[in-house]
């Protein structure tokens, strides 16, 4: 068989990503009697137990430009962002009506209230707010951490009716440890070669993996790897830039393409967390629930929606992403109205400032359609770097 | 000597320069307007481009670099293309080396910018995707009132009791405008408190950057109207900690294409020492 | 007669409805909101009283034999009216066009403007019979738009002729259409009538002229007023006269349709979702804030932008299979974008189709947050006018929620006058309870 | 019944002792506050939902609140300014502007109502219930002060249950995170005894507080649940709760309810005793405070009381029997932050508001939606209509904020708020006509 091209691979994955209907997910679950679907919504949710559990955890991030918000508008005000407004949409519309079960990650108060909302308009599927400890202590945020895992453990365990054994949980852990690792080594291209692996495709190839199956999604971002690295694409002019605040509600593609097209190079950023949230490999011997919580507890990546307890670690984590990478300075991209962003924004900008690094900051919506102020905000951004930079 | 053009394609008019660089001095040989009023701005690009070839006595293989700027990105005959806000920034250090924040009002958009000293962009915003208190909204406004665009300015200055005008739709503005009118209010009030709100909205957007006590340049088409000009002096003297002084130049809607020819020249030079030679095609 | 008044004070137009003590509509009358409100409710008011006495005469001719022939004659007479309104108008922008003629910008050409613009009213004068003539198609009722689109192309003809800039005869009326529009009507009704009625009767009397003389002697009095809309705060009425224009729309919409549950009202500058029960009282409404984007007045700006009419927008957008996708929400970007896409190419109809379905999208959004649409759903305000509009909002309502009925009513321009005249209807016999009681 | 301990005209007794004794209270409360460096006194800044006053006053902490400074800003016509000052540096247009307010205030000179400068904060208890902006405000003040913080974390009471899981969670962070720090920081020894008495004192303050809202259910209520109402939580829900002083409040204002039941009247406004009781409402979410007169006035005007609100529990909610209990000392402060009203699930809000228009006889309800508030306004459209199945009684939705002047546009909630009135008054009309 030979290895598909890189066009070819991102055009499937347009197509997934274009799929408001979720046929993909709608195929696995009819292709065999008794299997189950759980959406998730960002940032993070441990889908090694919805894995283990035998079903397909389904990312949920919105409706993008491509959905019209009809029925979304009667449930959320103007100056609430655009992500639960699809989403439910996609709910009401019965986009997601072969969903088996819903969970709602503790990230900020507009997704918390969602969770209450959803019980009340489907209260006939299961729908969970899964809480996260903000306190990274072993004995108390750990030990709650297990306890909401293992009530989700149980409610999966109803819903599919069998056991999760641990066995079947560090299978899960290894599976997912492998995707993860594709996942960065696909972001490790793009961060040396930028002009293999655009942002605006590597975007689509990682989002494949929020509806596939886990299997399936590793053996695409394989292929796409290796298409990436033998094919030769034209390098380009560019800057190098990390963009980040785009934890929550994804922005459209064609922002993303803007941002190459006025001349950047996306070599970092925030997309989809969840592929990437724990850093490296989760152990597989002991407790798998204990691993998993010491993971998330001592080993994930820091966002806005995320309580930063030691004062000096504050915004180091964007500082470390610009010296790996290469960076020449840091887009800030937020949806308006998110609160968990736009807040942190400025304790980050003056983590920036004291390091010496460049940024500027813009907002959009998951829907927003005119790129010309984006594309003049960061091509300036650009000109700036390139006019002035020593080369 | 290096020679270099800049077109600038705005959304109310395409403009383009053509700029002579040797040893530092730069010569303005020629420039060249035209609105667009509804029709293709990509050949009205060209047209302009071929009048200050004209007007400059050169041929376009003359050129060492084509920069566009504004919408400029798929001009097909360019060299290079700059974002607006690096080549106003640039555009209006020519028109006045001293000043060092810009506030460019064009029809749709307005942009404040702060520069450094060798006119490097170190800030810059632009206003949001609502057209309220653009250039697009005051020729609705003063269409409306049946007042010939370079009649507003000194109708505007003229005003001796402004009405309040709140932010208001830059398309349905004209109901309130006619509110006004109905109450008896003159033309000048009215214009005067247009552009005191528009005025107050484009400070605020100066001081947001930080601009404390730099000149400030206004570039775009409505630098042309001394009405507005005047008004951003009243609105930035009322903001505390602001001490700028705001200027304005009869050549100002050419900010964009001055810049853009100036960095491509400048351009031009570095990848020149480079060894690299991009000619204009 | 008893009459109810109920007048809509609209951000584009100004809506009045006389009701007789039957409930039975007896006039509509509507005007450009754009003169001084006062004057607007005045003329609107006037306008229906217009409409009422042409009802009236209809009334009175009614079971006569000779109906074609009484057909014909009212046609004749309602054609000569608004004739005979349209050149007193004239007459008066005429007079103040000239009188603007002065100052510094006219030092040297204020002879040759003056006789430029007597040329042009000359022509104008001229035109206007024809264009008031059977079967003569015009644009539109209002004095501002009929005299405005041929004093444009007229005296561009004309300062070419006379070599005047172009520019000065359009400033002039510019400045003056403003002055005549918040002048409220001078003549008379009754004397237009007379005059009308001269005019086609040459003078002579006739039957008919007699029974129009017996139908102008039936004296209207204005029982009770409610006033409603957009500009009701600042109508001059008092409190006890106004009421919200979502109860009078809610209820306006009831007595067209009882069964309706769900209203939509696209005016000018607001677009309403309101909900309303099986007895017309509103349930649940939504307003859009004050932004032009999904309002009629998106349109209208639309129309300038093209060059267009606002009757044309609907037609030719209904021409399109593929409406485009339009990025911007913004009514001012939206124009700019419609430069662009044309620019790059795409068909004029596509994009027009495309901001149709923008607005309506809108619409969509307060109707849902307003509570849905339920059955029956009725669709009123000037945007109900346009079919590309009624397309789109078709198209999505089905989508969305089903087989709905949905009603358009071509006078549905007056819902809210006529829930202004109904309540004016129950506020005046709820006050002759009271004084009976 | 206790009379009134202070003195006024007898005219006035009713309606001003307990507003006098609340002026003392918080005069008092901010003279502590800007004298505390020069009296040696610790300052701690918390928030007011799931503030931990009683624990605080074991360390002899002075409470400072930043959600009630931005409040009095509001009132005060200053919080436009501060949340213009804090937008220059950098914070967003769309954001909460209580944060703004603050921050603003803090850059120009943290002055406070009393005109004096407020304290830099030795410790910020970071008492994080149902608010995701808590979470930042105190990164961004910590990042200023460079001062202690302690995180307290509150689960999200999601399902309407209260878990083992999350009392165990809270209580060790109260006995591991919370209480070295305080000890740390104040020098004082914890003593449980302390907190005990504390808590006994906040339960008879509290079961007072409980009758005064529960007075709504009078038809001719004596109290404006929401306007009046903002008024009579200021002690439980600030600094006091603990405190004798607060249990006297609550005793007077207690006294001037029943005095107001006993002869029939309405709540006083600003304008005097209000008229006739046209509509009754129930309210949810908070106030404008920046035009808080002018809000009131469009209801007291018309003739609407409201009856109850959902605001008045933003503090904690104790009409469902929760008090605070000296015997289960960490517990009961853990189910306290648990129970505050913004932490309480979507579905059991709604119940809570159905409730409310049921038993306290209402005309309908009244959303006020705050642009700043996700934690409040997300969800509050779904809210209205789900309490409109539920109850029969029509609702409405008006969109001003807390602090920000910006958004408060008084033609547009007259026009809402008119229209509302007139559609209860038509469908009372209409179903009487009907019947
Ligand atoms: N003399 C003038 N007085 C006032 N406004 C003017 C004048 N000339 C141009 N304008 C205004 O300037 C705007 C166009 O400015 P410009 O900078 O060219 O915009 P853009 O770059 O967006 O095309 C138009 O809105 C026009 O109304
Ligand atoms: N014949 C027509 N065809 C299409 N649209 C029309 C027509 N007449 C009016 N409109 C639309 O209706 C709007 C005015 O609606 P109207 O209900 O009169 O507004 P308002 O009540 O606010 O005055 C105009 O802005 C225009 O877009
Ligand atoms: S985009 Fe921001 S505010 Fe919206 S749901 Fe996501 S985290 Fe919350
Ligand atoms: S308010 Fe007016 S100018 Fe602003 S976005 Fe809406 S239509 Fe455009
Ligand atoms: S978001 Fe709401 S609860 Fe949170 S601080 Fe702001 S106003 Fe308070």
């Amino acid at each position: 068989m030979t290895n598909p091209t890189t066009s070819e691979i991102v055009a499937r994955c347009q197509e997934l990503y274009e799929d408001l209907n979720f046929t993909t997910a709608r195929e696995w679950k009819a292709a065999e009697a008794g299997r189950k679907v759980i959406g998730y919504l960002p940032v993070y949710i441990p889908r090694e137990i919805i894995h283990a559990a035998g079903m397909l955890p389904l990312g949920i991030m919105g409706g993008g430009d491509n959905l019209e918000v009809i029925h979304g508008d009667a449930y959320y005000q103007s100056y609430i962002c655009r992500i639960p407004r699809s989403t439910v949409e996609l709910g009401v519309t019965g986009r997601l009506d072969f969903v088996d079960g819903m969970l709602f990650p503790s990230i900020c108060d507009v997704i918390r209230n969602l969770s209450g909302m959803w019980k009340m308009l489907f209260p006939e599927v299961y729908s969970k707010y899964f809480d996260v400890p903000q306190t990274y202590q072993d004995e108390i945020g750990g030990t709650f951490y297990m306890g909401e895992m293992n009530e989700f453990r149980a409610d999966l365990e109803k819903i599919s009716g069998r056991k999760i054994t641990d066995e079947a949980l560090r299978n899960s852990i290894e599976v997912y440890n492998e995707n993860r690792q594709l996942v960065n080594e696909l972001y490790t291209l793009r961060a040396q070669k930028p002009w293999l692996a655009p942002a605006s495709e590597a975007y689509l190839v990682v989002r494949a993996g929020l509806v596939l199956p886990v299997e399936e999604h590793s053996v695409l971002l394989r292929q796409y790897i290796d298409a990436a690295q033998s094919e030769s694409r034209p390098i380009k002019d560019n800057s190098r830039v990390v963009v980040t605040g785009m934890f929550c509600e994804q922005p459209p593609l064609n922002l993303i393409k803007s941002l190459e097209l006025s001349g950047c190079f996306v070599v970092d950023d925030d997309f989809m967390l969840v592929s990437r949230w724990l850093i490296g490999d989760v152990p597989l011997e002991g407790d798998p629930i204990y691993n998993l919580s010491q993971a998330f507890l001592h080993h994930s990546m820091s966002t806005a929606a995320k309580y930063e307890p030691n004062e000096e670690e504050k915004g180091q984590f964007l500082v470390r992403a610009v010296k790996e990478t290469g960076a020449e300075g840091v887009i800030f991209a937020s949806t308006s109205f998110c609160d968990p962003a736009l807040l942190d924004r400025p304790m980050l900008q003056n983590v920036l400032k004291a390091a010496g690094i460049p940024f500027i900051a813009f907002k959009y919506a998951e829907n927003s359609g005119q790129m010309q102020p984006i594309r003049e905000q960061a091509g300036t951004f650009v000109d700036s770097i390139k006019l002035w930079s020593a080369a | 000597m290096t020679l270099a053009a800049g077109i600038d394609v705005g959304t109310g008019a395409v403009k383009a320069a053509i700029f002579r660089v040797e040893d530092g001095r730069e010569e303005w040989l020629a420039k060249s307007i035209m609105r667009i009023r509804q029709r293709d701005p990509m050949q009205l690009a060209r047209e302009a481009f071929d009048q200050t070839l004209e007007e400059a006595g050169i041929k376009e293989s003359d050129l060492d670099y084509i920069a566009t700027t504004g919408e400029g990105e798929s001009i097909p005959f360019h060299t290079g293309h700059f974002y607006s806000m690096t080549s106003h920034a640039r555009g209006a250090r020519f028109l006045d080396p001293e000043c060092r924040a810009i506030m460019d009002c064009g029809a749709l958009h307005g942009r404040a910018i702060i520069t450094n000293d060798p006119g490097k962009v170190t800030n810059y915003k632009m206003t949001s995707q609502c057209a309220s208190g653009s250039g697009q909204f005051l020729e609705n406004i003063a269409r409306y009132l049946g007042i010939a665009q370079d009649e507003i300015g000194k109708l505007s200055v003229s005003a001796d009791n402004p009405e309040n005008v709140s932010s208001i739709c830059a398309v349905l503005a004209e109901t309130d405008v006619i509110n006004m009118v109905s109450r008896g209010i003159t033309s000048p009030n009215i214009l005067k408190g247009i552009h005191l709100s528009m005025a107050s909205r484009l400070a605020r957007l100066l001081k947001s950057i930080g601009v404390k006590n730099e000149l400030v340049m206004m570039t775009g088409g409505l630098a042309q109207d001394e009405g507005l000009v005047e008004a951003m002096r009243e609105e930035l003297a009322k903001m505390r900690g602001v001490t700028a002084e705001v200027t304005s130049h009869t050549d100002s809607i050419f900010a964009g294409a001055i810049g853009a020819a100036l960095w491509g020249a400048f351009r031009h030079d570095k990848l020149a020492a480079s060894g690299m030679h991009l000619k204009a095609s | 007669m008893k009459t109810f008044v109920g007048i809509d004070l609209g951000s584009t137009t100004t809506k009045a409805v006389l009701m007789d003590e039957n409930e039975e509509i007896l006039g509509r009358g509507i005007t450009n909101s754009r003169s001084n409100y006062d004057t607007a409710c005045r003329v609107a008011q006037q306008e229906a009283m217009v409409d009422a006495r042409f009802n009236l005469f209809r009334r009175e001719f009614d079971g006569d034999e000779n109906t074609a022939e009484a057909e014909a004659f009212l046609g004749d007479l309602e054609r000569s009216f608004r004739l005979e309104q349209f050149l007193e108008q004239l007459g008066d922008l005429e007079e103040t066009c000239i009188s603007q003629v002065k100052g510094e910008r006219f030092e040297k050409i204020e002879d040759g403007v003056k006789q430029a613009l007597a040329e042009v009213f000359k022509r104008l004068r001229g035109e206007a019979p024809p264009m008031f003539a059977p079967e003569s198609d015009r644009k539109s009722d209002f004095f501002r738009d009929i005299a405005g689109s041929r004093y444009l192309s007229i005296s561009e003809e004309v300062a070419r002729e006379a070599e005047l800039p172009y520019d000065m005869l359009l400033n002039v009326y510019d400045k003056s259409i403003i002055a005549v529009e918040n002048r409220p009507p001078k003549g008379t009704l009754s004397e237009n009538f007379k005059r009308a009625l001269d005019r086609i009767s040459k003078g002579e009397a006739s039957d008919f002229s007699g029974r129009v003389d017996r139908a102008l002697g039936i004296e209207l009095e204005e029982t009770y007023l409610v006033g409603t809309g957009y500009g009701r705060v600042t109508l001059p009425f008092s409190k006890e006269h106004i009421r919200s224009e979502i109860l009078c729309h809610g209820l306006g919409a009831h007595m067209m349709y009882p069964h309706t549950r769900t209203v939509l009202d696209i005016g000018g500058q607001d677009t309403k979702g309101i909900q309303v029960d099986a007895s017309g009282i509103v349930e649940n409404f939504q307003m859009n804030d004050r932004c032009a984007a999904g309002c009629g007045r998106y349109l209208g700006y639309i129309a300038d932008e093209m060059n267009m009419g606002l009757h044309e927008l609907g037609p030719l957008a209904m021409k399109s299979a593929k409406p485009a996708r339009i990025n911007s929400t913004c009514t001012v970007f939206a124009g700019a974008e419609l430069r662009d896409r044309l620019a790059l190419g795409e068909k004029r109809e596509d994009i027009l189709a495309g901001l149709h379905r923008a607005i309506i999208l809108r619409a969509m959004s307060i109707l849902s947050r307003s509570g849905g649409v339920e059955d029956q759903f009725t669709f009123t305000g000037g945007v109900a006018k346009n079919e590309a509009a009624v397309r789109e909002l078709k198209k999505l309502v089905f989508e969305n929620y089903g087989e709905v009925q949905i009603n358009i009513d071509p006078d549905s321009i007056y819902t809210g006058a006529l829930g202004g005249a109904e309540f004016a209807r129950r506020a005046a016999s709820g006050r002759m309870e009271g004084i009976d009681a | 019944m206790r009379k009134p301990l202070l003195k006024a005209s007898p005219a006035d007794v009713e309606k001003d002792a307990s507003m006098i004794k609340q002026k003392q209270m918080m005069t008092a409360h901010y003279d502590r506050l800007t004298n505390a460096k020069e009296n040696g006194d610790k300052v701690a800044s918390t928030f007011v939902p799931g503030n931990l006053n009683e624990l605080l006053m074991c360390f002899d902490l002075v409470n400072n609140l930043p959600e009630v400074n931005a409040i009095q800003s509001g009132l005060r016509k200053q919080s436009g300014a501060y949340i213009m000052e804090a937008e220059r540096a950098g914070h967003s247009e769309d954001v909460c502007t209580y944060v703004k307010s603050d921050i603003g205030m803090m850059m120009k000179g943290n002055i406070g109502p009393n005109g004096k400068k407020l304290p830099d904060p030795d410790v910020l208890l970071l008492s994080y219930t149902g608010c995701f902006t808590f979470l930042k405000w105190f990164e961004l003040l910590r990042e200023q002060y460079k001062c202690p913080t302690i995180f307290l974390q509150t689960p999200y009471v999601a399902d309407g249950k209260v878990t083992p899981n999350m009392i165990q969670y809270m209580v060790k962070q109260l006995k591991e995170n919370v209480i070295p720090v305080l000890e740390e920081v104040s020098g004082v020894k914890f003593d449980i005894d302390r907190l005990r008495e504390y808590l006994g004192k906040s339960a008879k303050a509290e079961d007072d507080l409980v009758y005064i809202l529960q007075s709504g259910k009078h038809v001719r209520s004596p109290i404006d649940a929401y306007f009046g109402g903002i008024y009579y939580i200021g002690p439980i829900f600030g600094a006091f709760r603990g405190t004798d002083d607060a249990i006297d409040y609550y005793r007077f204002l207690r006294d001037e309810v029943d005095d107001r039941m006993l002869k029939g009247l309405g709540p006083v406004t600003p304008d005097g005793p209000m008229g006739e009781e046209k509509y009754r409402l129930v309210v949810e979410g908070p106030p404008n405070y920046t035009s808080f007169r002018q809000f009131w006035k469009m209801f007291y005007e018309e003739g609407a009381t409201v009856v109850a609100s959902s605001y008045t529990k933003v503090g904690g909610t104790y009409d469902y029997g929760f008090r605070h209990d000296p015997d289960r000392p960490l517990e009961t402060l853990a189910e306290y932050c648990l129970g505050v009203y913004t932490n309480r699930s979507l579905p059991s809000r709604i119940d809570m508001l159905s409730d409310y228009i049921n038993e306290y006889q209402a005309d309908g309800l009244l959303i006020n939606s705050i642009k700043s508030c996700n934690s409040f306004s997300a969800g509050q459209l779904l809210i209205m209509r789900e309490v409109e199945k539920r109850t029969g009684k029509p609702a409405a939705f008006i969109e001003t904020d807390l602090v920000d002047p910006r958004y408060f546009s008084a033609a547009n909630v007259k026009n809402r708020l008119e229209s509302y009135f007139q559609m209860v008054e038509q469908k009372r009309s209409g179903a009487g006509a009907a019947a």
